[in-house]
């Protein structure tokens, strides 16, 4: 990086690590709170001050970042902080700092920003809760890691970072695990992310193999100078690392486990599963900008992905009962989008997409647990109706975000949509039939969106008023609801189209990150196209129109109540189930791959059994689990077996080395 | 004549030598040391003093050899050498068998008054592991390995009143005597066909003629046996339950590094480059049947017998990359870095098992782990690090074990064993987190009362030592890794 | 005449050899191996090994048989019913092939070594106090070899400590667990020693 | 003597094998103990075989002794290993009254 436009700054490594002692301390405080439990005292004031702590240790990260911000606005086109040399092992070294750059800034203004509302938004919604301090830890620790992923200079450091914010999802995910099956949605949001993630990590060793270092800035400037040499290679570790995004971020095919997800406290859901850690893969590929733009198939693969998950999950989101869902479903759906935007090469638009999401979902996610909290712990939609006269802020604030989510003109979810759709149209070629994916998706997000809002919020009240009294929330919920949706609603001008004023800010904030992969594509051919002013009007339009006329269809088909579903399972059971069971992906593991594999396992298994094994062994539960019972024959206990295993494993190994 | 006998002896052990053999000497006079303060009733009480001064004074001259600028190398007319490599092994022997004994106080009780014979073939074991890491001559590991597997046999069937460990010291005395028969005639196939036992001397003989092919496969096949390389790791689990716990840790830590140490640093160059494949293969079906086996266990031994498969194949991938083509020195880095953070890792665990039977819950079922956060929060806690590190997630010494494992595949050009490899470990992650569930989100067992008997301290000592070592491994690598680069 | 000795020990060592795997009788199987090692001490003595040849003698005859053979007393393992019960091969067909297969490859991986052609030797029994000289033996055991040589006495030294404290009679009181499964779920735990 | 080193190499394979069947077939732990010595002292022989070929050769230099040094290591080991195997069996035989095999079998799984 350019020295001259570079400052130094160690106060940057405060920025992750205040949450880490606030994490820290409130693991003390749990403790504490554990003993004083045991010794029957009160523990409301301990678990009080765990969450004052909590709040602050952001409240101070968010300090720094707000500052280091501001001296990037004076011109300064990067922050770093001093080298910590991490490994030093002689040919290859990982040094690791802190770097503070366009990119960076927006997303540790988002963590920071959104991750502070929802702290204190937790102060109200987990009030009483027995975990209270431990609650607080984790989100800490969260915070912490995910700061580390989006600040590390090296992508070793960021998959630390990528790594712990799975860990603290897990944590979270499980937190209630006295109810059972959070505990396994938690491991099953884990495993499934450690698929992405071993692909994550063989991307970057061929990253090291290409380049020889890992270094952020070193890797995307390497890239030109070697992309003509090795572009298999180059494609291979895209991909590679792309797999690792799409565990983290939830795309097809690894997007099974964001809905489970939702088993956790809403808070976590809210900045954990839809505004921070699962738009780690769209960062990662912003970051890695330069490596993707020399990949162009890879691209087109991102594109696919991309639109097939947007497409899935909002068709998905449709029929979905639970409030959680539907707004987990949507997530997957909106996440699609950005990958979309990134394979057209409009990184910025991709990241003004993930900025209004983060306050759009995130205050949907606030709302939708403030409902829930207010229902006593109801998420069904169909035993909800008539709340707004109950929860009127939330009620508010939740149409706002809606507005936002189903890309009501000039709502900042309408702006960051179309800038990506206007993209893929401008693409040409296969592009444009994602766009029409695209809009396609567009049209089923506006009608699940109002959908829910209608059936949440309007109608009749279809719980039992004797035993469930719907309430407002406290103001430490619905202020942080109202601050997001403020920032739901005019979030749009950070980048709004060329054709209006003052357009583009974004994009221009992001030039300097953006500029080798702009250059890479350029050098390609595959350079952005843009629109003239009449087709952006005309696609202004469109969008505004499917937007307006789906809202209205959705809203208007459920104000009435459920019927409208009623009548759809009767008429179309199986494409009801379909959509419902999220294309059915989920049991089509278990039956096409898994099944299989269990018979081959069975297959190979007795083969073994009879060469060399007496008895078989009861197999039964999952693939892993039955072969693992069939293998126990293995080691049968009689030495004998091991012997011969021994004895004929040595002959073999002789004999093959000799024949080769 | 015999002063030309006693002029050549001189000679030969001249100063590099005497700083090379140092730890293995003052480690041979420790054991004498030890005897003698068992035997004379006034110096029992100095007989801890004893061994852990062994010990410690050994640790110097390994650290002496690892700080200093210009290593001894070859000495002894190259059947020996000692380098930051062998150094930094040999630390790492050193601390594990501290740790392994520091566990066993308070852990026998039938076996009690035989417990001054079990520290003194304990404090031998290290010996046999730095002979065998420094070893350039098949018979100087021959007799490094016998001097290690000899007392670890005693060992596995110390608690001779029960059936377990005998029946373990049976097994692996068995299998391992037949596993040394074939490395004496692998040995001997090896110089058949070419006329030396010493390491640099094969390196430069032709050994493509079949003999030595199929001697260098029985040499490798013995090895397999001793890290516990499918198809010669089913010993591991049997032995593993059946040896008292703190005798697991020395075994599963010491041996595996030791035999991994020589493996790479000195077989694997002679290995024949066609044969990868074959190796990669057993790597990946190691990793596959250690990881699925341990799915399935109910007792925690069992569970970390099988994870130590698992982690022996990891390895294994590495000696195929070596094999391929990799660097070798990196090859041999790889191995180190993950032998250091997995012997205090599996130290640790297998540690703090051997002390919560020692606490009087006498078993080591996963059940009765259950509730253990709340009982006992920090055994909870330094046992969920020591899961989380051999799963391998970051800041942990087991991930940059694992990086450094998979990043010399790459470098050799498997790409595909890579990730199958890498696939296969994601597996492993279900049973590591399943041992934190129990501790963490599972009620305590009401069958079972929490143990809560005496805590010897040294226990608790060796446990904060792990945990530190753990993270340092996997905070501070450069720590490690500096005294190698140089 | 020295060839002619040489394949007959061959024939009498591999004979000794059969008779160890064949026996019925534990006693019969060690008093077959300890012909194998006179046919082997034989066969050293013939190649010029004299040295070999005397400590194969001395610590095989002299000492490892006297152990196998005081073990066998010792566990009156010449009984008739204990014969019954622990002879014989506990093998299915399969396993037994696949014994049969491994020893057969280790054979013939013996038998790959012929065709590797060194010439045949005609110039080592020219040398007539034979290869293993003990003053040279002693020369290399001392100079190059002296770190195994010393460890091989510690090893020595540790393996006499292990085996007392394995083998060593049973104190009264000391528990004993012999029960199938784990003892520790059904019997109480182990008190402290009642040395 | 002037036998080929073929037919000394070829013995100790055949004495090697029928240890390896011993070992992988019998019950008796003695036996068993038996055909572990019987591997060991063909290992012996191999050494021999090829410390006689490599000083026929004209090898100068300790390179022709190697073997039979590596040969008195391994008796020395083979006494000790014996020893440690006859008291691991007389441990068994308190606890099992027993020598077969099959008589550790209580681990597994």
């Amino acid at each position: 990086m350019d020295t001259s436009t570079v400052s130094l700054a160690n106060e940057l490594w405060f920025v992750p690590f205040l949450p880490l002692l606030g994490a820290l301390l409130c693991g003390a405080l749990h403790l504490a709170v554990l003993r004083r439990r045991k010794a029957g005292g009160a523990e409301a004031p301990l678990q009080a001050l765990a969450g004052y702590v909590a709040c602050g240790a952001i409240a101070l990260a968010l300090g720094i970042v707000v500052s280091s911000w501001s001296t990037l606005l004076g011109g300064a086109e990067a922050i770093e902080s001093g080298t910590w040399n991490w490994i030093d092992a002689g040919s290859f070294d990982i040094g690791l700092s802190m770097v503070f750059d366009r990119l960076s800034s927006v997303m540790c203004l988002v963590i920071t920003g959104v991750g502070l509302l929802i702290h204190i938004y937790s102060l109200g919604y987990m009030k009483g809760d027995p975990g209270f301090a431990k609650f607080f830890a984790y989100l800490n620790l969260f915070v912490f890691a995910m700061l580390m992923l989006v600040l590390s200079s090296n992508l070793m450091g960021l998959f630390v970072g990528w790594e712990g914010v799975g860990l603290c999802s897990y944590l979270l995910i499980g937190f209630w695990y006295e109810k059972g099956w959070p505990a396994e949605a938690g491991q099953k949001a884990f495993i499934v992310n450690r698929i992405g993630d071993a692909c994550f990590l063989l991307g970057s060793f061929l990253l090291i193999r290409l380049f020889g270092t890992l270094d952020l800035s070193d890797v995307g400037a390497s890239v030109q100078a070697v992309m003509g040499e090795h572009p298999g290679t180059i494609a291979l570790a895209a991909l590679l690392l792309f797999g690792g995004a799409c565990g983290k971020s939830a795309q097809f095919p690894l997007f099974t486990w964001l809905p489970d997800a939702m088993a956790g406290p809403t808070p976590v859901s809210a900045l954990i599963h839809a505004a921070t850690m699962v738009t780690a893969g769209i960062y990662l590929l912003l970051r890695l900008n330069p490596l993707y733009a020399a990949a162009p198939s890879v691209m087109l693969v991102i594109g696919f992905v991309g639109a097939l998950t947007a497409f899935i999950g909002a068709s998905t989101a449709i029929f979905q009962r639970d409030i959680k869902k539907v707004l987990a479903y949507s997530t997957v759906s909106q996440l699609g989008y950005m990958f979309l935007g990134l394979s057209t090469g409009a990184w910025a638009a991709a990241l003004f997409h993930l900025v209004t999401h983060a306050f759009f979902k995130g205050l949907l996610f606030l709302g939708s647990g403030s409902v829930i909290h207010g229902m006593h712990e109801e998420q069904d939609m169909y035993k909800m109706g008539g709340l707004r006269r109950h929860m009127p802020r939330t009620f508010i604030t939740f149409v706002a975000g809606s507005a936002a989510l189903s890309g009501l003109p000039l709502m900042s979810g309408f702006f960051s949509k179309d800038e990506i759709l206007a993209m893929a149209f401008a693409s040409g070629g296969l592009h444009v039939a994602l766009w029409l994916v695209g809009l396609a998706a567009a049209a089923m997000t506006a009608f699940y969106t109002w959908r829910m809002v209608a059936l949440t919020f309007f109608g009749k009240e279809r719980f039992d008023p004797e035993h469930v009294h719907p309430h407002e929330s406290p103001a430490t919920m619905t202020v942080p609801l109202m601050i997001l949706a403020v920032f739901a609603v005019f979030g749009g001008v950070l980048n709004l189209p060329a054709v209006l004023p003052g357009a583009g800010m974004l994009h221009h904030w992001l030039e300097p990150v953006t500029k080798l992969g702009d250059e890479i594509l350029h050098s390609t051919g595959h350079e952005l196209h843009h629109l003239s002013a009449l087709s952006e009007w005309c696609l202004l339009g469109l969008g505004s129109l499917i937007a307006l006329v789906f809202a209205h269809k959705g809203f208007h088909a459920y104000t009435s109540g459920t019927e409208a579903d009623a009548r759809a399972r009767a008429e179309r059971p199986d494409a009801v189930g379909f959509l419902e069971e999220a294309w059915r992906i989920d049991s089509t593991y278990t039956r096409r791959i898994v099944r299989p594999i269990k018979l081959a396992a069975f297959l190979v298994a007795s083969v073994v059994d009879q060469l060399a094994i007496d008895g078989a062994v009861n197999g039964a539960g999952s693939f892993a689990t039955s072969l693992a019972q069939r293998l126990r024959g293995l080691v049968d206990g009689s030495v004998k077996n091991y012997a011969l295993w021994m004895g004929a494993g040595a002959a073999a190994l002789a004999l093959s080395w000799i024949l080769i | 004549m015999s002063q030309q006998t006693v002029a050549a002896a001189f000679e030969i052990f001249d100063d590099a030598a005497s700083v090379a053999t140092a730890p293995l000497l003052t480690i041979g006079v420790g054991v004498l040391l030890y005897l003698v303060c068992d035997i004379v009733p006034r110096l029992r009480a100095a007989r801890g003093l004893a061994f852990c001064g062994t010990i410690l004074v050994a640790l110097f001259f390994e650290l002496r050899i690892l700080g200093a600028d210009v290593v001894p190398g070859l000495v002894l007319d190259k059947t020996f050498h000692a380098d930051h490599t062998t150094a930094l092994f040999g630390c790492v022997f050193l601390l594990g068998t501290l740790l392994a004994w520091a566990y066993s106080v308070g852990y026998y009780h039938a076996s009690k008054p035989f417990k001054p014979e079990h520290d003194a073939l304990m404090l031998g074991a290290p010996a046999g592991m730095m002979l065998m890491v420094g070893a350039n001559d098949l018979i100087v590991f021959f007799i490094g390995l016998e001097l290690l597997s000899l007392p670890l046999y005693c060992l596995a069937a110390f608690k001779r009143s029960r059936i377990e460990s005998v029946e373990a010291g049976v097994k692996y005395f068995l299998l391992g005597s037949f596993a040394s028969a074939m490395l004496l005639y692998g040995s001997a196939l090896v110089y058949t066909a070419s006329g030396t036992l010493s390491i640099p001397g094969l390196l430069d003989a032709d050994l493509s003629s079949s003999t030595a092919v199929a001697g260098l496969a029985l040499i490798a096949a013995s090895l397999f046996f001793k890290v516990s390389v499918f198809p010669f790791h089913m010993w591991v689990p049997d032995v593993y339950q059946g040896s008292p716990t703190p005798v697991t840790a020395l075994m599963a830590t010491g041996t595996k590094a030791a035999a991994f140490g020589f493996l790479v640093a000195q077989v694997m160059p002679l290995l024949p480059p066609s044969g990868a494949p074959i190796v990669a293969v057993l790597g990946l079906v190691t990793m596959a049947l250690g990881n699925l086996g341990a799915l399935v266990q109910s007792d925690l031994k069992r569970m970390l017998a099988y994870s130590g498969v698992a982690h022996a194949g990891t390895l294994l991938l590495v000696v195929a990359g070596g094999m391929a083509g990799a660097d070798a020195a990196g090859a041999l880095n790889a191995t180190l870095y993950y032998m250091v953070a997995y012997v205090f890792t599996a130290t640790g665990a297998f540690g703090l098992l051997a002390l919560m039977e020692a606490d009087g819950a006498r078993f080591t079922k996963l059940d009765s782990l259950r509730g253990l956060a709340k009982s006992r929060p920090g055994v909870a806690g330094a046992m969920a690090l020591f899961m989380l590190s051999l799963g391998g997630i970051p800041a942990t010494g087991g991930f940059l074990g694992k990086w450094f494992a998979f990043s010399v595949l790459v470098d050799a050009g498997m790409i595909g064993t890579a990730i199958i490899g890498a696939l296969l470990s994601v597996v492993a992650l279900g049973y590591y987190l399943r041992v934190i569930v129990v501790m963490y989100m599972q009620p305590a067992s009401d069958v079972e009362p929490a143990p809560t008997t005496q805590r010897p301290m040294t226990a608790g000592i060796a446990t904060i030592v792990c945990g530190v070592f753990v993270l340092a491994t996997g905070l501070l690598p450069s720590l490690f890794l500096a005294p190698l680069a140089g | 005449m020295a060839e002619t000795l040489f394949y007959l020990l061959s024939i009498g060592a591999i004979a000794c050899g059969a008779g160890v795997i064949r026996a019925r009788m534990p006693l019969f199987s060690v008093l077959c191996l300890l012909g194998a090692f006179f046919c082997l001490s034989g066969i050293y003595l013939l190649a010029g090994f004299q040295f070999l040849a005397v400590t194969q003698l001395l610590v095989y005859a002299g000492a490892i048989m006297v152990l196998f053979l005081f073990v066998i007393m010792l566990l009156n393992l010449g009984d008739e019913n204990e014969i019954a019960r622990q002879s014989g091969i506990a093998l299915s067909g399969k396993q037994l092939a696949v014994a049969g297969t491994s020893a057969g490859v280790f054979a013939l991986i013996g038998v790959l070594t012929a065709g590797y052609g060194i010439a045949p030797v005609e110039t080592a029994s020219t040398r007539a106090s034979g290869i293993d000289e003990l003053q040279t033996l002693a020369v290399e055991l001392f100079s190059r070899y002296m770190l195994p040589f010393e460890a091989a006495s510690l090893l020595l030294l540790l393996t006499m400590i292990g085996v007392i404290a394995i083998a060593k009679r049973q104190r009264a009181g000391e528990p004993t667990h012999t029960g199938a499964g784990f003892p520790w779920t059904k019997e109480p735990l182990d008190e402290e020693s009642t040395l | 003597m002037n036998v080929p080193t073929e037919h000394l190499l070829a013995l100790a394979a055949i004495l090697f094998s029928l240890g390896v069947l011993g070992f992988l077939t019998r019950k008796n732990l003695i036996i068993v103990l038996a055909s572990i010595e019987l591997m060991l002292n063909a290992a012996n022989l191999t050494f021999v075989a090829g410390s006689r070929a490599w000083a026929a050769e004209g090898v100068t230099g300790g390179s022709p002794l190697q073997g039979p040094i590596f040969s008195l290591f391994v008796i020395l080991v083979a006494a000790a290993e014996a020893a440690v195997g006859l008291a691991l069996i007389i441990a068994l035989y308190r606890l099992k009254q027993s020598v077969a095999l099959d008589s550790a079998g209580e681990l597994k799984g």
